[in-house]
């Protein structure tokens, strides 16, 4: 039996990666381990761009004491992976305060709670009766 | 049958990416800009280390997008908090032990020695403005993690902010006016590999450096003055 | 190097899969900076040094403090993924359910 | 690589695994954040034996922001374990 080559298991690692974070993502019902599922997709994300570049046998894009050791990977992808996990991290931010504004508006972080009260309060606000308004049929709704 | 779809879903997208993935060619990435920054970055630019010279000169004008987008961030969680400060009456957490009161203290100069070593050498060894601003907001904060009553002050944090951001955008500005390009590299390249190398990047990075920590430590003492929900 | 890259690899995948399937949300942040610990490992194996530095930062550092702090806000802490506590649901007797 | 290497990275892999099955088995929350913790200082030695194998010192910076920041992030799970005590 031969072994896959380097390459392949960690592309292999990569795409599971990005494949775990985002069936999180459309199976969570949690908004927190959403937000947690989003940056292990976005880890994945980056493991693969950065990969991209990667040559085996070959030396760290950086010059030490002025000369070059041998062949380098790609610096490019490099560079825009690191802009993209500190805007990663700005985005976390970003969302965890929309979920704390989220929890003090409904009192919960959980989704089917969440779309039933905002269901509740849109009856509300449309001046229907709020037992039955959820299982009424849609032509007695005002249009 | 909703689980079930999602799963199908990914798993679909997980075997059509490994699918593209074998048809890769292993062991030598095509590289067609890379070669030519690799060949040419360290003359041109004076920077030994050439994901820094990407960063800043190649593509310097993406990590002033990103540092707006930073900025956008922030300001964006502050104003969604912004209702939400804590009250005079309410509680802070509790006041931490003697042990991480005295570790705080005693680990905050040298977490800002190792966060301006790494903005400092950004052009010459791994690191730079990102990862010693994240540093020195780390620094920061550590205090507040110990008493959190205290609290930032947030005008001189916003200052530092602005201050940092403009005088990234006003070296561009000089580059261009000088050189006719944004962001081009100024001030003669020095020897490569000495830490007064590479004309202006150092200053750029440490322009980034401060903005990138002010930015930080501003939205985590922020998430720290918030009311606590009410269990 | 081939098996520590395959070892590393699956601690990462591991990892992630504990993220999505603790019960306990402080729990899964820890199981993230796990996560982001191998794959700062996985940057260095493929020669991208300022990458895993920043990996490390962000992962170790900022983003655990970030959620840590949003969790305590929101007032989760310690409690399953149901945010209706019990009276009397101590501490440490909420994560026996694992 | 040399023998002192191989037994090395066995003993660093033997601790990381026993940290890991600690961290999804440990019955209460402490024991899931000394077991993070205790990945984290094993991964922080990995790293410079990493710099070891590489022969750059080019290495040696990444695990060396990953003890200081480490630590601050572990600070921050002990505040919120110990926050309901006052």
């Amino acid at each position: 039996m031969t072994l896959p080559p380097l390459e392949i298991v960690l592309y292999t690692g990569a795409v599971s990666l990005l494949i775990i974070g985002l069936a999180g993502l459309v199976m969570g019902d949690n908004l927190v381990r959403l937000v947690l599922a989003l940056a292990v997709a976005e880890a994945g994300v980056n493991l693969l761009l950065v990969l991209s570049g990667f040559r085996q046998g070959a030396f760290a894009p950086i010059l030490l004491e002025g000369r070059v050791p041998g062949p380098m990977v790609d610096p490019i992808p490099q560079a825009l992976v690191l802009t993209a996990i500190v805007i990663g991290v700005g985005v976390q931010a970003l969302a965890l305060a929309l979920v704390l504004r989220v929890r003090r508006a409904y009192g919960t972080v959980e989704m089917r709670t969440l779309r039933a009260r905002l269901h509740e309060d849109l009856d509300a606000a449309a001046g229907l009766p709020p037992e039955t308004s959820r299982n009424a049929p849609a032509v007695e709704r005002p249009a | 049958m909703r689980n079930f779809t999602s799963l199908l879903f990914a798993g679909g997208l997980g075997f059509f990416l490994l699918v593209l993935a074998a048809d890769l060619p292993v062991g030598a990435a095509p590289m067609v800009a890379g070669e030519g920054i690799l060949g040419q970055g360290p003359e041109a630019v004076g920077a030994a280390n050439l994901v820094t010279a990407v960063v800043l000169a190649y593509r310097g004008i993406d990590t002033l997008g990103e540092l707006s987008i930073l900025f956008a961030a922030a300001a964006g969680v502050g104003l969604i908090l912004s209702g939400m400060r804590r009250r005079a009456d309410q509680r802070p957490d509790p006041e931490g032990g003697f042990i991480l009161l005295a570790a705080a203290d005693l680990l905050f100069p040298l977490l800002v020695i190792v966060g301006l070593y790494i903005v400092l050498h950004g052009h010459l060894t791994p690191g730079g403005g990102f990862q010693g601003g994240v540093i020195l907001a780390a620094a920061f904060f550590l205090p507040l993690l110990g008493r959190p009553g205290d609290s930032l002050n947030h005008a001189v944090v916003n200052w530092v902010e602005g201050l940092a951001g403009g005088a990234f955008v006003l070296i561009g500005l000089w580059a261009l006016a000088v050189k006719g390009d944004f962001l081009a590299p100024m001030l003669g390249k020095g020897a490569l590999g000495s830490l007064f190398s590479a004309g202006t990047l150092p200053l750029l990075y440490i322009a980034v450096g401060l903005k990138v920590g002010a930015e930080i430590a501003g939205l985590m003492s922020t998430l720290q003055e918030t009311e606590a929900a009410e269990p | 190097m081939y098996w520590i890259t395959v070892l590393v690899v699956a601690i990462m995948i591991l990892s992630a899969l504990a993220v999505l399937l603790l019960p306990n949300l402080l729990a899964a942040v820890a199981a993230s900076s796990v996560v982001s610990l191998a794959l700062s490992v996985v940057f260095v194996i493929i020669r991208a040094p300022d990458v895993a530095m920043t990996e490390a930062a962000v992962g170790a550092g900022l983003s655990g403090v970030i959620l840590v702090l949003a969790l305590r806000r929101l007032g989760l802490w310690g409690l399953g993924d149901d945010n209706h506590p019990r009276p009397g649901d101590s501490l440490q007797g909420s994560g026996d359910d694992a | 690589m040399t023998a002192v290497e191989i037994v090395a990275t066995v003993l660093l892999c033997a601790a990381v695994l026993l940290g890991l099955g600690r961290l999804v088995v440990g019955p209460t929350n402490p024991d899931r954040f000394v077991s993070a913790d205790m990945v984290s200082v094993v991964t922080t030695v990995a790293l410079a034996g990493f710099a070891a194998v590489f022969e750059s010192p080019l290495y040696l910076d990444v695990a060396m922001i990953y003890g200081v920041l480490s630590f601050v992030g572990m600070v921050a799970l002990a505040r919120v374990v110990e926050g309901n005590r006052s």
